[in-house]
């Protein structure tokens, strides 16, 4: 077992464990801790994959911008202290069923057709700011325009819905 | 390329018109100006085959007259939309610059599906689409349901995002050609290799959850009933079709060569999504939640397209949502002016309101199929494309057998309007201006001419 | 005039004519003119049957066609008319016996509603013309035609009194066990189309016809049941004969006209028309001298116990025309005919007598409260009591003759023959038996109606009599034309008639029947004396009993359809409605309805509102898909 | 590395997210999920672009490898905008009901 | 003319358009006289048409406008001699109804009328279309204001009723759409101007289409149900009884003197031609069926009280036995059929006029309220009793001969489904007579103590029929003439 695989068995189960915390934690504090914890995780998974400026971006983008978003959402009502009352047992088992046969599925299917093909670790410049950029702006350029669109209606909603009356 | 520029454009000019305009009426005027603009350069760019500002795109939208046909109808039908329902909006909420300016934002969605090349675009497209809409499903701040449908709307649309994109993963990660662009995928020969096969149900999931169909569908009653009644017209008619034709334009360029290897699952969707539709809209009381149940019915027709994917199906789809839009759009611009939902609202509205009864008749009578009416025509383009694809004739004995039960809904509510006694203040009669009228009756007759002469739309496909 | 038979069209279309008349002018005639149009249009066609008559005498006959009835191209029904002896005589006996019908009906209608008497006469006419019709048709068809034709006359005279209820039930009865024999006349037709591909007697009888029918298996049994049931439908035999002692719900000389005289008689037409047919059908003939015979006895012993004047009539007439069906199973035809002819005359007679004892009771039809009438209506008693004779069998008189031939026939039937003369013999008895009854009830001892009636007892008008006079003296002298050889007679009627019916093939010979004759009129004059020695001073009697209760209510056979075939055929159809359509048929289509709304209502509760089902349900619904993909 | 690992992981991760979504009531926690199923994807598009540079298939294409990052990229940008809006809307229904619960969500039904 | 505008044109035209100025009238009486004079005009034309029948006057009778060119559908009309029999039935039957109801009073009589030319249009469209898509249209459109004239004018439980009507139907004819689509696609290509190769929808590529025999045997029961709907043929006839019922008499009328007779004309039309092996394949079945349905819906008929049900079950079994008579494939009983098409529909609409007057002076419908009738209203009841006497076909009425075609045609198929059949004939007569004799005749009852007899109207539109009844019960060999070429044309098919 070399260094790279060890490594990312310990992401991985750092970022699996600490999902299903998430899922676990009766706090909705807690549980956007657990989540900060897994971006952290995947972020390791990206500069494994040599695409630093998405490891980057996700740590500034989700885990700093995004979840910090959701804890002052929390904190603003005052989440912390009102437990989430439980479900009903059996739809959630019935969930925990259903969601786990989906993943045994395609895993099963996926594991046994597929001959191994290997993923590039630690190499390759694709991820790097400069190309990134590069392309971003000569092909993509459409999609990046667009994309402001979707920022001026979520900031349209935001006032919308935001706003009080 | 017009309509993508112009729309986002106006968007803009609309979200500044909702601070500067004085009077509240004068945001649906800008509105009106720019979607017939947009319908204008659209039209322009459908006559000439040119754009008029011309933008590299990389190939990633791909224009020709049969989106650009579709982009017609489907401003056509939002022009009809403000002009018969533009008043309803503004009694929406205080902000009805941004109203329009997000169903401004929405075309443009619409436009980069009817587009869209590559699984990026399509992505962005439907985001683009949805989030304006779990906006203005929300508009109504005050009102629970409309709080609730907004929410329901937000979850489940962002839990589709992620199938969505598992999807285009899994396609990008099976496509040895290493791309996005739909045109691009190699399916390889033979069975599909199992991540592709993957990749392609969770985007026919996602997809057929946009386009409510059965067992995706569960969001759509609630949060038709919830939003709005003046954006449930919106959303039930122009950006479902739009879905539809992102639907068909993906299955069709990136996977139609392995359709054998798919139909089966559509088959299932489209018997369950009639059968859920139809079935289920029986038993409904308020005529706002049975057009929702209907809408999901009618997905059920539309999805032979689907299932069938041939030319006709094309043409038919085109034609689908003109019939279907029109006459959704204008029973609902009756429906909002009414104060009462339920079916028994609609008692003796034949009497009351001869001009709303009559045209309401004729868009229920072009929702039923009954011919010389656009609904006809559309259904039947769909049902001949089905048999032309020649594969599983009984879907189309399913789909007319369905039909059938879904003259038991909408026939209910023409019962109302002509053979009921009159019930008092249904209506009130000083929103129902001549203008209002006037278009009603437009809209009847070009449903009926539609239904006789449907090649004066399906000709543009070709041109 | 080249050929009177060119003519013959004109016979059916007079009364036609007279029938339109009376009809659409019946708010603007006065009884004189329709009585004069009634009569006259029957009149004038029984003198064109005179002419007819003779020519075909001279054995001149007629078929022709005027227009094509239906004419599609593997076949062709032309509106034909065959006239030959056969029709033409009862071409005579319709017209003739009608004819003084009219007359008679003249003065017994005419206390009725202007608008009712021209409605009365219309219908009459229109019956003449059906009944010509029937005889003169050249095929089965137009035969049929007349058939039907009688059938709704019959109906519309019956229920002449609409306002009664029960004389409508009368009518309804009537018609509808016509119709049963006419199916059974209609599917021979049927048969016989297919197998010859044509109807017209001529073709149909012809060699290659016949021989068509005979080929086929079954064939000809087949087609002659079904022409016998038609027969036992209009000629009122068993099954089909309860209709008949009901029809007397219709004016008296309607009874004497269509139940006695004429429409009943078209079953014995009809096979005697077909004879040809039914001497190459054994089984049929089998049958139907053993229907004759049952019917002749069971009317017969019916008529004993009846007290209805006319129910005894109708019975009796039930009762002879099972004699002519006797004729008709031996091959006997020309005695059948003979039969007919001057049966047509005593029971018209009799019929139109009985009327005129009506007319003078004041509408009472009951004997036991009649008596001693003769003094009062000796004209109509005479005339009733040679009717009585008649009929009974007196030698002499019609009826000896013709009901001579029909036991002849019958002794000299090969095996059983002896046997079925003693029946026949013995209901010949039972007709003298029951007749004198009647006469004596009714003609003899002491009146036993009210005051009142008894003071207004009258002989009944001239335009009444003179047709009773006219019918007895028939009565007497009708018989002439069948003399016997063995009397020294020729037979005329059998001459006359050998070009179309053919004469019975076993003959006894002269000492045979001198001893067959000798026993039955001695016999039969017992049994009037049995009859006069209990009827002479009849004082009423009480309740029947036993065997006599069973008679007076006709076997229970009308009891017995109810319950046999009425009644289950109503629980059917009530099941049918109340059940079957209801609940089962139109039950299922409105369950499918039900169905779609109660799914409607369990499926609408999947929308439960929670979005956390409808994520579950979601799922569950990618499960399905991907298994479908993956492992399908 | 194997990409079936990868799958593996982010299928894996993309299940927790199904079943956090199902089981928990909690809107926000609800929307948490979500993202994880989101960061799943991207995760495995990585994956997947790393695949393809290693299959060099596609070395004809400069930017090959790119793709799927910039894709990544604007999945997040989506993701930012969706936030933006979802919450408003929770919020907004915390205002009015005081809860973020969304079985107690059910005035629309039937 | 020929060149100008055709006969099928007119006819389905005039009714159209004089049906939609119909319903700019306000007033009764004026829109009365206006869609009974229209319909007279329709009734000329429809006459006029019969002079020009032979084959020289072709560019008369049909006409052909290309309409939907992708898809090969066009405006494909023409008289035959089976269209130009039914299109005459429908000219008749509206002016006769018109002047024979001329006595009710309607609510918006400007729609009553407007809607009732309008089917006259749609049923004229239907017996005219030589396009299959084009006889669809009509077949759906002549079905539209039936069911608004149902609902809006009927009885009681008029829209339940109604409502059932139009699904059954509804349902049936989208069956039937599915059928032609199937028939369609397996239609010979043919080229376009335009170049684009595409099946047609025309009767002739129906004919030619090139279904196996197992395709066949399918598509049958496609179109046959949505026929066998509308005829209605047992078990497929329970909308029937009630929508008779509820329905004000004088769609009735055309209810079930015209409209059933769509369902035999797609027979003669479409099923026996298209799907030859197949019809001949199931004619038994089909016969059995009738057969069955005959004598059920009589037994019915024997315990109605409700006279207009009566009279809706006695229709079940006549065309019960039509439809058998046309599944029995020689020339009897299809000559039979076809002239018992037009018979019928004379005969049915009679009764009904009858009907409508009993129930519009008396107010009631069952047999056991009514009474006496004859005595108050004579020359109604002489009407009543020939049409009802044509109605179980006595000969010299203009059912007789049909029927003694039918029965003899039945009879050399097989002679048991004669016999079954007749029984309906004795059972038809147990009804009919116990109706007349407890409505008619008897004494006055309460219910009838105030009827008058028939208005002059009445009287012209019965008289008509009882002519007619007459006329061709006397001398039907016009009417088989008439109706030759279309036998020629059935039968080659099927052999």
């Amino acid at each position: 077992m070399n260094i790279i695989t060890l490594i990312f068995i310990l992401l991985s189960a750092m970022a699996v464990g600490s999902a299903v915390m998430m899922l676990l934690s009766k706090n909705p504090v807690k549980s956007i801790l657990w989540l900060i914890v897994v971006f952290f995780a995947i972020s390791g998974h990206y500069i494994m994959l040599n695409a630093q400026f998405l490891a980057v971006v996700n740590i500034i983008v989700y885990a700093g911008a995004i979840m910090v978003l959701f804890l002052f959402v929390v904190m603003l009502m005052n989440l912390n202290s009102t437990e989430e009352p439980a479900r009903n047992m059996r739809l959630q088992m019935v969930g925990i069923i259903s969601g786990g046969s989906l993943l045994l599925i395609l895993l099963s299917s996926l594991m046994k057709t597929n001959k191994e093909q290997l993923v590039l670790m630690r190499v390759g410049d694709a991820g790097l700011i400069k190309n990134l950029g590069n392309v971003l702006f000569t092909n993509y350029v459409l999609p990046f325009e667009i994309a402001s669109v979707l920022f001026l209606s979520a900031m349209i909603g935001a006032v919308v819905i935001g706003k009080k009356n | 390329m017009n309509a993508i520029i112009f729309s986002a454009t106006w968007g803009i000019v609309m979200m500044f018109s909702g601070v500067f305009a004085k009077s509240k009426s004068t945001p649906r005027w800008l509105a009106i100006a720019g979607i017939v603009l947009l319908f204008i350069v659209n039209a322009i760019e459908l006559n000439n085959g040119q754009p008029i500002f011309f933008i590299d795109a990389k190939d990633m939208v791909r224009i020709n007259s049969f989106n650009l046909t579709f982009l017609a109808v489907v401003f056509g039908c939002t022009l009809l939309y403000f002009l018969l329902c533009g008043k309803d909006v503004e009694k929406v909420g205080e902000h009805v610059g941004e109203y329009f300016a997000l169903i401004f934002f929405v075309l443009c969605g619409v436009t980069l599906v009817a587009t869209y090349n590559t699984l990026l675009l399509l992505f962005i497209g439907i985001e683009i689409l949805s989030i304006p809409l779990y906006i203005l499903t929300g508009s109504d701040k005050r009102n629970l349901k409309s709080n609730e449908a907004a929410l329901k709307y937000f979850l489940m649309g962002a839990f589709s995002t992620g199938i969505m994109l598992m999807g285009i993963a899994f396609i990008y990660g099976a496509n040895p050609n290493a791309s996005f662009f739909i045109n691009n995928i190699d399916l390889g020969t033979g069975q599909l290799s199992v991540m592709m096969a993957s990749g392609l149900v969770f985007l026919l999931i996602s997809l057929s959850f946009k386009v409510s169909a059965a067992p995706f569908h569960f969001w759509t009653p609630d949060v038709y009933d919830g939003a709005p009644t003046v954006f449930t017209s919106f959303m039930a008619t122009i950006v479902k079709v739009a879905a539809f034709f992102a639907f068909i334009r993906l299955f069709e360029n990136a996977f139609g060569k392995v359709h054998a290897q798919w139909q089966t699952l559509i088959v299932v969707i489209t018997v369950a999504t009639l059968l859920i539709g139809n079935i289920t809209a029986v038993f409904q009381q308020s005529v706002k939640r049975m057009l929702a149940y209907s809408s999901i019915a009618q997905a059920g027709f539309m999805l032979l397209a689907l299932f069938a994917l041939n030319d006709r199906a094309k043409e038919g789809l085109v034609l689908y949502s003109a019939a279907y839009s029109l006459a959704t759009i204008g029973i609902f611009a009756i429906l909002i002016k009414m104060s009462d939902y339920t079916v028994e609202g609609f008692n003796g509205l034949g009497k009351s309101q001869p001009v709303l009864g009559l045209t309401a008749t004729i868009f229920l009578l072009s929702l039923t199929g009954i011919p010389l009416t656009a609904g006809f025509q559309s259904k039947f383009y769909m049902l001949l494309a089905a048999v032309e694809n020649g594969h599983h004739f009984w879907i189309v004995i399913a789909a007319v057998l369905f039909a059938a039960i879904s003259a038991y809904y909408y026939f209910r509510v023409l019962q109302a309007i002509w053979f009921k006694p009159v019930k008092e203040n249904v209506i009130a009669a000083a929103d129902l201006t001549k203008g209002f009228k006037i278009l009603l009756i437009l809209t009847a007759i070009f449903i009926i001419v539609l239904g006789i002469y449907p090649e004066i739309l399906i000709q543009w496909l070709y041109h | 005039m080249s050929n009177i038979l060119e003519l013959a069209w004109l016979i059916p279309l007079l009364p036609l004519i007279g029938f339109l008349i009376n009809g659409l002018g019946r708010k603007i005639l006065s009884k004189g003119w329709v009585s004069m149009v009634g009569c006259g249009v029957i009149l004038a066609s029984f003198i064109l049957s005179v002419m007819v008559f003779m020519q075909t005498k001279n054995g001149i006959v007629l078929n022709t066609s005027y227009f094509d009835f239906i004419n599609v191209t593997s076949f062709k029904i032309g509106f034909e008319f065959k006239i030959d002896q056969l029709s033409s005589l009862f071409l005579l006996i319709i017209t003739g016996v009608g004819f003084l019908i009219h007359v008679y009906s003249t003065a017994y209608m005419h206390d009725e509603d202007n608008k009712d008497f021209a409605k009365y006469f219309s219908y009459l006419n229109l019956f003449v013309f059906s009944m010509l019709l029937l005889v003169l048709g050249g095929n089965f068809v137009i035969m049929f035609i007349g058939w039907e034709g009688v059938g709704l006359c019959s109906y519309l005279l019956i229920g002449y009194w609409f306002k009664n209820k029960g004389y409508t039930s009368a009518a309804n009865k009537a018609f509808i066990m016509n119709r049963i024999g006419d199916l059974g006349f209609l599917l021979a037709t049927f048969w016989i189309i297919k197998l010859v591909g044509s109807v017209n007697f001529d073709v149909v009888f012809s060699r290659e016809g016949l021989s068509a029918i005979t080929n086929a298996p079954y064939a000809v049994t087949g087609i002659t049941l079904l022409l016998f049931i038609g027969a036992t439908g209009k000629s009122a035999q068993i099954p089909l004969y309860t209709w008949l002692p009901d029809a007397m719900a219709g004016p008296t000389p309607v009874s004497a006209l269509i139940h006695a005289a004429t429409m009943v008689t078209a079953g014995i037409y009809m096979i005697a028309r077909s004879n040809v047919l039914f001497s190459l059908a054994g089984h049929t003939q089998t049958l139907i001298t053993v229907v004759g015979l049952a019917t002749a006895l069971l009317a017969a012993s019916i008529a004993i116990k009846q007290n209805d004047i006319k129910k005894v009539l109708a019975y009796s007439t039930v009762s002879q025309l099972g004699f002519m069906f006797i004729a008709l199973g031996t091959g006997n035809y020309i005695a059948a005919v003979f039969h007919v002819l001057t049966h047509a005359f005593f029971k018209a007679l009799m019929f139109l007598g009985s009327g005129s004892v009506i007319h003078a009771m004041g509408g009472e039809q009951d004997i036991r409260k009649m008596g001693g009438l003769h003094p009062h209506m000796k004209i109509t008693s005479i005339t009733f009591l040679i009717g009585c004779l008649a009929i009974a069998g007196i030698p002499g008189l019609s009826g000896f003759f013709s009901k001579d031939e029909i036991l002849a026939g019958a002794y000299s039937v090969h095996g059983y023959g002896k046997v079925l003369y003693g029946i026949t013999l013995f209901a010949a008895l039972l007709t003298a038996f029951y007749m004198f009854r009647l006469y004596f009830i009714t003609f003899t001892g002491k009146f036993r109606g009210t005051q009142d009636q008894e003071h207004h007892l009258h002989e009944s008008p001239a335009a009444m009599t003179i047709p009773l006079v006219v019918l007895a003296i028939l009565s007497i002298i009708g018989g002439f034309v069948g003399v016997p050889e063995a009397l020294g007679g020729h037979h005329e009627l059998a001459a006359f008639l050998s070009p179309v019916v053919k004469a019975a093939e076993h003959q006894l010979d002269h000492n045979t029947e001198y001893i067959l004759m000798g026993l039955s009129t001695m016999l039969v004059i017992v049994s009037i004396l049995f009859a006069w020695s209990k009827f002479k001073n009849y004082k009423g009697e009480g309740e029947a009993t036993g065997f006599g209760k069973v008679l007076q209510n006709k076997w229970y056979v009308d009891e017995l359809y109810q319950s046999v075939i009425i009644h289950p055929l109503k629980s059917l159809s009530a099941f049918f409605n109340n059940v079957l359509e209801k609940k089962g048929i139109d039950g299922f289509v409105n369950s499918v309805g039900k169905a779609v709304h109660y799914s409607s209502r369990q499926l609408r509760l999947l929308q439960s509102g929670q979005v956390g089902l409808y994520v579950l349900l979601m799922v569950i619904g990618m499960l399905a898909l991907f298994i479908i993909q993956l492992f399908v | 590395m194997d990409i079936k690992a990868y799958i593996a992981l982010s299928l894996t991760l993309f299940s927790i997210g199904i079943i956090g979504v199902l089981t928990r009531r909690n809107a926000i926690l609800v929307f948490m999920c979500v993202e994880l199923m989101l960061n799943a994807v991207n995760l495995l598009l990585v994956a997947f672009s790393k695949m393809h540079a290693a299959s060099g298939i596609a070395k004809a294409s400069v930017h090959y490898a790119s793709d799927a990052q910039i894709f990544v990229f604007f999945i997040m940008v989506v993701a930012a905008a969706e936030v933006a809006v979802g919450l408003a809307i929770i919020v907004m229904l915390y205002r009015n009901t005081h809860s973020v619960d969304i079985n107690f969500l059910n005035r629309l039904k039937n | 003319m020929g060149t100008f505008i055709t006969f099928p044109e007119l006819l389905m035209w005039l009714p159209l358009l004089a049906g939609i100025v119909c319903f700019f009238f306000k007033k009764g009486p004026a829109v009365k006289s206006f869609a009974t004079a229209a319909s007279l005009v329709v009734l000329a034309v429809s006459v006029t048409s019969l002079f020009y029948a032979d084959a020289q006057f072709k560019s008369y009778n049909q006409v052909n406008y290309v309409w939907m060119k992708q898809i090969g559908n066009s405006l494909y009309l023409g008289l035959d001699s089976t269209g130009r029999l039914l299109t005459l039935l429908t000219a008749i039957a509206f002016p006769v109804i018109f002047i024979a109801t001329q006595k009710n009073n309607y609510k918006n009589p400007g729609s009553f009328y407007g809607l009732m030319l309008l089917a006259q249009a749609g049923l004229m469209g239907v017996f005219v279309s030589m396009d299959a898509l084009v006889f669809y249209f009509f077949w759906e459109l002549a079905l539209i204001p039936v069911y608004f004239l149902c609902s809006k004018w009927g009885g009681e439980k008029r829209i339940q009723s109604t409502f059932k009507f139009f699904v059954y139907t509804f349902a049936g004819s989208l069956l039937m759409l599915a059928g032609i689509l199937y028939v369609y696609m397996h239609t010979p290509a043919r080229a376009y101007d335009g170049g684009i190769a595409a099946h047609s929808f025309a009767l002739q590529s129906f004919v030619n289409s090139s279904l196996t025999a197992p395709e066949q045997n399918w598509v049958f029961w496609l179109f046959f149900v949505a026929f066998a709907i509308k005829m209605p043929v047992f078990p497929f006839h329970t909308w029937q009884p009630d929508t008779y019922d509820q329905s004000p008499t004088s769609v009735t009328m055309v209810l079930s003197g015209v409209m059933v007779k769509m369902g035999l004309f797609g027979v003669i039309r479409w099923l026996l031609p298209v799907l030859p092996e197949a019809s001949a394949h199931f004619a038994n079945i089909v016969i059995i069926l009738c057969i069955i349905g005959i004598l059920y819906a009589s037994c019915i008929a024997m315990v109605q009280d409700n006279i207009k049900k009566l009279v809706a079950y006695s229709s079940i079994a006549h065309i019960g036995l039509m439809c058998a008579a046309l599944f029995s494939f020689n020339e009897l009983s299809t000559q039979g059929a076809l002239i018992q098409l037009f018979s019928h529909g004379i005969n049915i609409i009679g009764m009904w006029i009858v009907v409508d007057i009993l129930e519009r002076q008396t107010g009631v419908k069952n047999i056991s309220q009514l009474g006496g009738v004859a005595q108050k209203a004579p020359v109604l009841t002489i009407f009543l009793v020939i049409i009802a006497l044509a109605n179980i076909a006595l000969p010299l009425t203009n059912a007789f001969v049909g029927e003694f075609m039918m029965f003899g045609g039945l009879f050399s198929v097989n002679p048991l489904y004669a016999l079954a059949a007749g029984i309906s004939i004795i059972l038809a007569a147990v009804y009919t007579l116990k109706m007349i004799q407890k409505a008619f005749y008897g004494e006055v009852v309460p219910a009838t103590s105030a009827i008058k007899d028939i208005s002059f109207g009445e009287k012209a539109a019965l008289f008509g029929l009882v002519a007619f009844i007459f006329l061709f019960g006397v001398m039907p060999q016009p009417m088989i003439d008439f109706t030759k070429d279309a036998l020629k044309n059935i039968l080659a098919v099927v052999q």
